[in-house]
């Protein structure tokens, strides 16, 4: 049921004629059809509503690609202090050293622990600190009077905000393909470099699962023709404190701090995608940032990124997010970053080597994995008929929150698999038992799997129903209708 | 009793290994299950060379009970102003329930709803969202949101210069006189897409955008006009007139607007004949603390016609098999993750969680709850000016009606009487000087319902002080 | 799951040498068996407990007599800021006077509200209030020299905390009886009071949901006969700011605040039992309380009552819940108090009038319903063998609460059904409709309701097992089988 | 512009009839179902001259921006001492996900879990509770909690007069070190049913119950002797000694005990020959908030033998139809709702949510978690007392080994220096004059985990300044 189909009309009231200030033809003739009910109605809803999502809190959710770990309460409850939950973002610098501080100190730990000369926090996700990465690739080149490098190479496994966010800088994509051990193949970039060549955006460990182990080779490749390495840190949970980009020879980077820093996904959002840069492009960087002079913070200005890109958002990013992050990093302190790359790396080898025992087939069986791993399941679409997609419905049955599926686009029926490392062996095992069932429904009673899932609030949902016929709001006619 | 030591020892919450649920015994039978003798061998693909030295300028890892001693002290450091600005970020009251539901953990710590049938509470809730952003804004369709207010309209104006039928110009008509903030990261945002930003001045009495200045554009070719309303200075547009102009001229229509003005404003969607075409802003007012500036949300309206061209997710109602209604991310094909380099934006992550607390807020407070706040932050802010406008030597800048927020002309220099003000504890107002320098000595004040008479007069008194001393 | 059972050993490590200035005799040999888990696994298993609970904020839960109503959210952020959840006990009063006077408002209101002269905030719950009432009835009687009056009344409608205090106190007990109707036998009680009397306890309007008209002459009575009137206030929701216990003529009453005063029940307590007394009383109530004086607050004394009957508590009862319910009443204020009652009391009838249209059986038809009213299923369990407790579980599958169940004792197969003010017509719609099904279903299938619950985690459990193979605690032999 | 009126208008979160969902509407059919006219002529059976005047002292409703900024106001003005404080309550740290989880609605607002197929949630916890409980203070089973410490030992005597079947006494021996509000409380509790609580005086040096003392009651009839530890003092008891004392002469051990000491000190089952019979205490030290002294639970555990004697509500785990575990309220028939006048406590509601609160808590410390705040506060304290001792004017009182509290005696007046440190925004310690003035200038003095070491010196020079200015 809605909110709005609990709401009845002339449950509250307003007084308007205090805006008489205000010329009638200015003013709203109707309220807005909001619904109008009791809090007790509203918090029983939404109360309601939220057990209709499966979660970190309350399942294990080893989505590749998108690090689903932990993200602990403390951090929670101290980005919601009074504090810095009321503080406004154009507060004098006077009122507002401890909260620039905690900025500060999280560009030197995310210099630190990527290897970059300096960071900015404005990027308000992954794809918007790829768009300040690339923009300042190309503000760089334009610079220089490079005004021929118009394209961007991206390779094939890449996730698809870098190709859109390169034509959102004005680029051209080209596509590199990868190499079956998931590699790039470094004779089809080499053919694809050349003048025109601005940058080459680039995950590593990619989103295959596996490292790619040519990164100096390429990353001296692409210098000497001129061009820029983006790293789209997306991945960075893998080498957290153990590689980092900026010793890989990159030139941008972004984190998503969503990601790899625990701050929550709160189901869509909100992110951040601090960027990191080596030295010659600090002068292009977005503004704003922290800047430390004379033991007090202020907020670095024009002089300081002489030719900044300019500004990405309203204020600064994302903040509440950047001190759910800093209490994160600060929690973990130098061996915990380390850890977090070797556990998640741990267990993401245990579970593809305990699924290969199991008789599942790995994409790339021979390399270890990253923090995350990709399971093809195309002998069970061509000899059961059950699909990737069949498989990770009926997870949901047994209390898993199905893999990523059908990313990389480049593996046919994949499941890309990432556990992190706050889940205990206990959850791997779990998962892998489940797998293993499902493979014997698939077995032997593939209707159960193909037309699951069975316990959900609602059965597989009519996509192209939705698509065609669009019913993308409540309307009052429906209200009427009620 | 034996001396004492030290008082060395950590307390800490959990253990050595924080966040890592892994036993001794556990690891080894893993490493095991691999074939490996250690962690570290995992890793024997990357080149020597590129391993990591010690983290040296990272400090070693506090107790949950550290940090928190410490974000308290920050937190104190920084005091709680009270608060008289607003600029794009405005001091409304959130009821309690609003957070406290937001951060349930099925909503906090959620994926994007891709696998729909295990998340039709954030589905159904966004749902909810468009539904509340429709009605609110008199548009026809909303998105599930982009990142902020700034780069909503940087979005709008991508999406207008796709959508525009009657235009195939890259160039925007925008006022002086909307966030200086949301130009400056809309001229970052499409600039590398050769679109143009052409400047309309505000009339020097009212603030305003008035037909004189559109006229002196007439039969050029713009792909879209941006107003936003409440404008910069808070006063309120003539809407009407400006819309039926872009849409004589070819323009679409591209409505600012702060959604809490919305529950007592003409809606966007009612704007001149047609309605605006797309509607964006910051939702930050609808629940969102203030936050150091975010996480807020862009708000992104439009015509039916132009849903396709829209960017961001949309959640739209289904059926399943067994025909129940259900909901799912739909037009998918628009977006980064199917689309590609051909997408209509790069956004991926979104705003989500500010959005569940808006949702909820709004439902909350409803139609009644949102006029009501407004109309008290007006009449607030009215009081304000009243009162500073009886003072010596401060006045109104402009003569147009507003909202919520008004510049004052001041007849010191406004950078130090807002430094005096801060010893009174006050953030006073935004200095307008950098970004309208023709204003001389203005500032921009706001007093949201969350103000009290009595802090009111503590404003005005330290003003009065302020200017009389500097 | 049990959470010990996620468990392993070994995961958390303790210095423990630091213990040296305690003699080995003293200390601890082995650690205590609590899990040992990660913050995540401690997370997710308390999160998914939490979802197999019904509770106000997820379902409508008409429990007679125990006023569910919606507990307001501010109250509970207020109550944790660390304002108040960080101030100790023994503080200074110089630290205390925002706490304080919250507290002494508090008390003042209550005795408005009630009609009282004194107030103490010290009962830690119902039972409690009751404690502290009758003990100050028996120290009455004792400074007076009356020490014959070994005797309480009490109706056989009350609540078994009321014997079970009078108990506690040092008293006999005797019951009396009800009629038809639902007031109290008064021939019965002339004859039960004597010179033995030492008070009568009372709930008005009474567990059977309707008002004592004859309150007054019970009064009377037992005044006359030198005993004094104890208010059991748990039904205060009723007549909040229209009827007041001490107009009615009681010497001592306690309010549940957390039933009339919103504070939430927390799956069993915590609560408070607010006691008010006439002013002959005063100089009898239980420490501690807040005294204004000279614009400032302080601690009452030992002058301030010098006939106390002591403490109650180790410090000044559940403050925690004080403070919620001092929120609660002051965002309620003078006209909102009033409407609880009203909108209590027309919920409730409304709920009656059309339970009987659809052909249940009133307990008390005749009289109009206080806030809850009794629904007999009498005929049912003759004729169909479906009793109330059928009835109830398979309200739980329909998505309610179930009502109280046969509470209380002197009606036959009751169901004591209270809507509290904060539900809305259309939940109470859907509670009728689920009876009116369940009634179909009891007539047409009644081994549906019979073996209901079927849509709960558990089935009906085996309480009989449960009493006779006590299993109270997980025990370490247990985890060596695991 | 229209003259302003007045800012009156107050902002209601919700609006005239908070936590009323009634429209005018179903208000009118409610009571045409009825069949009254208006909602008075519910409560025409009530006489006339019982109903309520209007309620002239109760402030009109406030709305719930306005109620935030009271309390805010209100906690405010309180300050945030830095608190050396104990004597019963415990500033120790609280892990951010406790009160989060706890306060879940599904946790926070269900009723006590009489229907046990819709309460598996709060059932299975208390089970686990208990579990948890027994294996910290090493007793065989453990209730869902009483009140607070207090009351705890006053069930506990009261249980130990109706379960001893060696003595048939209603006499009971109570330290006079043990927490004096514990003993003042039972005494209340008890009072009425003509029990006897007979003094046992402490060891002038050592503060604590020595066997001499106890020797003066041998042959005396006794249903049960309390011991505290640590007791109120701080130090630490005998307890196997008192412990066969206790049972050599029939009467049963109830042991008062600090829950976070027991991670660390021997536990009450394991006291002497036989352990103690009955541990109780209060849970506060695990995970409640200080609170301003409630709501805490009280702790109530005791062996196999006298579980039916046990007041409170206990919880066991059984099977369903299907043969499921599940879990159920068991032995319900001594409680108060079966058994009446003759149940074993009058105690219904109890302290539920905090033992939630404290079961997520030793879930998320474990024992090594428990341990370390136990032996932090332990350092702590030692490190203050001895940084006290390096003083002139003040020394340690007792010569026995203690937990986390000590006592200081004082060569000023306490009171004085207590209060002149409360200028430096210091709880410096609990005046121990009215309890116990035969210890002349003695203060209680407690560092948890929690204070800093900067702290810990803070307090040292401010009571080297009050000592040599008061
Ligand atoms: C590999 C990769 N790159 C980029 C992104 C984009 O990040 P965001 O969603 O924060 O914009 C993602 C996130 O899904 C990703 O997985
Ligand atoms: C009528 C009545 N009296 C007394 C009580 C006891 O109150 P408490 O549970 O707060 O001790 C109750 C509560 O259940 C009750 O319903």
């Amino acid at each position: 049921m809605l909110i709005f189909e609990h709401s009845k009309s002339a449950l509250h009231k307003t007084n308007k004629t205090e805006l008489n200030s205000i010329p009638a033809a200015m003013r709203r003739r109707q309220s807005a059809a909001l619904p109008e009910v009791s809090e007790l109605q509203a918090v029983r809803h939404y109360t309601r509503l939220s057990t209709r999502n499966f979660s970190i809190d309350t399942h294990f959710y080893p989505l590749g690609s998108c690090t689903m770990k932990y993200n602990p309460r403390v951090a929670n409850s101290i980005a919601l202090a009074p504090e810095f939950a009321g503080r406004h973002p154009l507060a004098p610098e006077k009122f507002s050293q401890g909260f620039m501080s905690c900025m500060y100190e999280l560009q030197e730990m995310l210099c630190e622990v990527t290897g970059m000369k300096g960071f900015s926090l404005a990027p308000m996700a992954g794809a918007q600190g790829e768009f300040a990465g690339i923009a300042m690739i190309r503000a760089f080149h334009d610079a220089n009077g490079d005004h021929q490098r118009r394209e961007i190479l991206v390779p094939d496994a890449a996730h698809g905000t870098n190709p859109a966010t390169a034509t959102m800088c004005g680029y051209t994509v080209k596509e590199i393909p990868t190499l079956a051990d998931g590699d790039v193949d470094i004779t089809a970039l080499e053919a694809a470099i050349g003048p025109q060549t601005a940058g080459l955006m680039l995950t590593n460990p990619s989103t295959l699962g596996v490292f790619e182990r040519q990164i100096q080779k390429i990353a001296k490749m692409i210098h000497a023709a001129g061009g820029l390495l983006y790293y789209d840190g997306a991945n960075l949970n893998a080498i957290l404190g153990k590689i980092r980009p900026g010793d890989m020879g990159f030139d941008v980077i972004h984190s998503n701090l969503h990601k790899t820093f625990a701050t929550p996904h709160g189901g869509g959002g909100p992110g951040s995608g601090a960027i990191g840069v080596s030295a010659r492009l600090i002068p292009f960087m977005p503004i704003a940032g922290v800047i430390k002079e004379n033991e007090s913070f202020r907020w670095a200005n024009k002089s300081d990124y002489p030719k900044s890109i300019g500004r990405l958002s309203a204020f600064f990013g994302n903040p509440g997010v950047l001190i759910r992050a800093y209490v994160y990093m600060r929690l973990l302190g130098r061996e915990g970053m380390t850890r977090v790359s070797e556990f998640s790396t741990l267990n993401a080898n245990y579970m593809m080597a305990e699924m290969k025992k199991a008789g599942f087939e790995a994409a790339i069986p021979d390399r270890f994995a990253s923090h995350e791993f990709i399971i093809t399941l195309k002998k069970q679409a061509k000899d059961l008929h059950v699909t990737a997609m069949d498989f990770a419905k009926r997870l949901l049955d047994l209390g898993y929150h199905a893999p990523t599926t059908y990313f990389p686009l480049l593996v046919p029926e994949c499941l890309l698999i990432e556990p992190t490392e706050t889940e205990s062996k206990e959850d791997l095992d779990g998962f892998i038992k489940a797998m293993v069932q499902i493979q014997h429904e698939a077995e032997n009673d593939s209707e159960l799997v193909t037309s699951a899932p069975h316990t959900m609030p609602v059965k597989r949902l009519d996509e192209v129903r939705a698509a065609r016929q669009l019913d993308l709001s409540w309307t009052v006619t429906e209200a009427g209708k009620v | 009793m034996t001396p004492l030591s030290s008082v060395a020892l950590l307390f800490k919450v959990s253990d050595d290994m924080p966040f890592i649920p892994h036993t001794e015994n556990e690891i080894s039978s893993m490493l095991e299950s691999i074939g490996v003798k250690q962690i570290d061998d995992l890793f024997s693909e990357v080149p020597a060379e590129l391993r990591a030295a010690e983290l040296l300028k990272i400090p070693t890892g506090l107790s949950e009970m550290q940090m928190t001693q410490l974000m308290t002290e920050r937190g104190a450091q920084d005091g709680r102003p009270l608060c008289f600005i607003g600029a794009g970020a405005y001091d409304h009251y959130v009821p309690a329930a609003v957070w406290q539901i937001t951060t349930r953990g099925e909503f906090y710590t959620a994926y994007t709803p891709y696998q729909a049938e295990a998340s039709q509470g954030t589905l159904q809730l966004i749902y909810e969202f468009q539904s509340m952003m429709t009605t609110l804004t008199a548009m026809d369709v909303s998105n599930a949101s982009v990142y902020d207010g700034a780069s909503s309209v940087a979005e709008a104006v991508l999406m207008a210069v796709r959508a525009n039928r009657k235009s195939k110009s890259k160039r925007i008509l925008v006022p002086r006189n909307i966030n200086p903030s949301y130009a400056a990261a809309t001229h970052t945002l499409v600039n590398g897409q050769n679109i143009e930003l052409v400047d309309i001045d505000y009339d020097k009495d009212s603030g305003c955008i008035n037909l004189d200045a559109l006229k002196a554009f007439e039969g050029e070719d713009f792909a879209a006009v941006v107003i936003q309303q409440p404008n910069f200075f808070g006063s309120l547009e003539d809407v009407d007139a400006i819309t039926d102009w872009a849409h004589a001229n070819n323009a679409l229509l591209i409505a600012v607007v702060n959604p809490l003005a919305m529950s007592i404003l003409k809606p966007a969607g009612e704007w001149g004949e047609a309605g605006a075409d797309i509607a964006c802003g910051d939702g930050q007012p609808l629940g969102a603390p203030l936050s150091s500036g975010g996480p807020y949300y862009g708000i992104m309206c439009c015509k039916k016609a132009l849903v396709r061209q829209m960017p961001g997710r949309i959640v739209g109602r289904t059926l399943d098999e067994d025909g129940k209604e259900g909901f799912v991310l739909t037009l998918q094909a628009r977006e980064q993750h199917i689309r590609r380099s051909k997408a209509t934006s790069n956004i991926c992550t979104n705003q989500g969680l500010v959005v569940t607390a808006s949702t909820i807020h709004m439902s909350i407070l409803g139609a009644a709850g949102l006029e009501n706040a407004a109309i008290q932050s007006h009449l607030n802010t009215r009081s304000l000016v009243e009162k500073i406008c009886a003072l010596d030597g401060a006045e109104r800048m402009f003569d147009s009606a507003s909202f919520h927020e008004t510049v004052i002309k001041l007849n010191k220099p406004a950078r130090a009487v807002l430094d005096a003000m801060t010893e009174s504890n006050i953030i006073a107002g935004f200095d307008l000087a950098e970004d309208y320098p023709e204003l001389g000595n203005a500032i921009l004040v706001c007093a949201t319902e969350q103000r009290t008479e009595k802090e009111i007069d503590l404003y005005v008194s330290a003003l009065a002080q302020a200017l009389s001393e500097v």
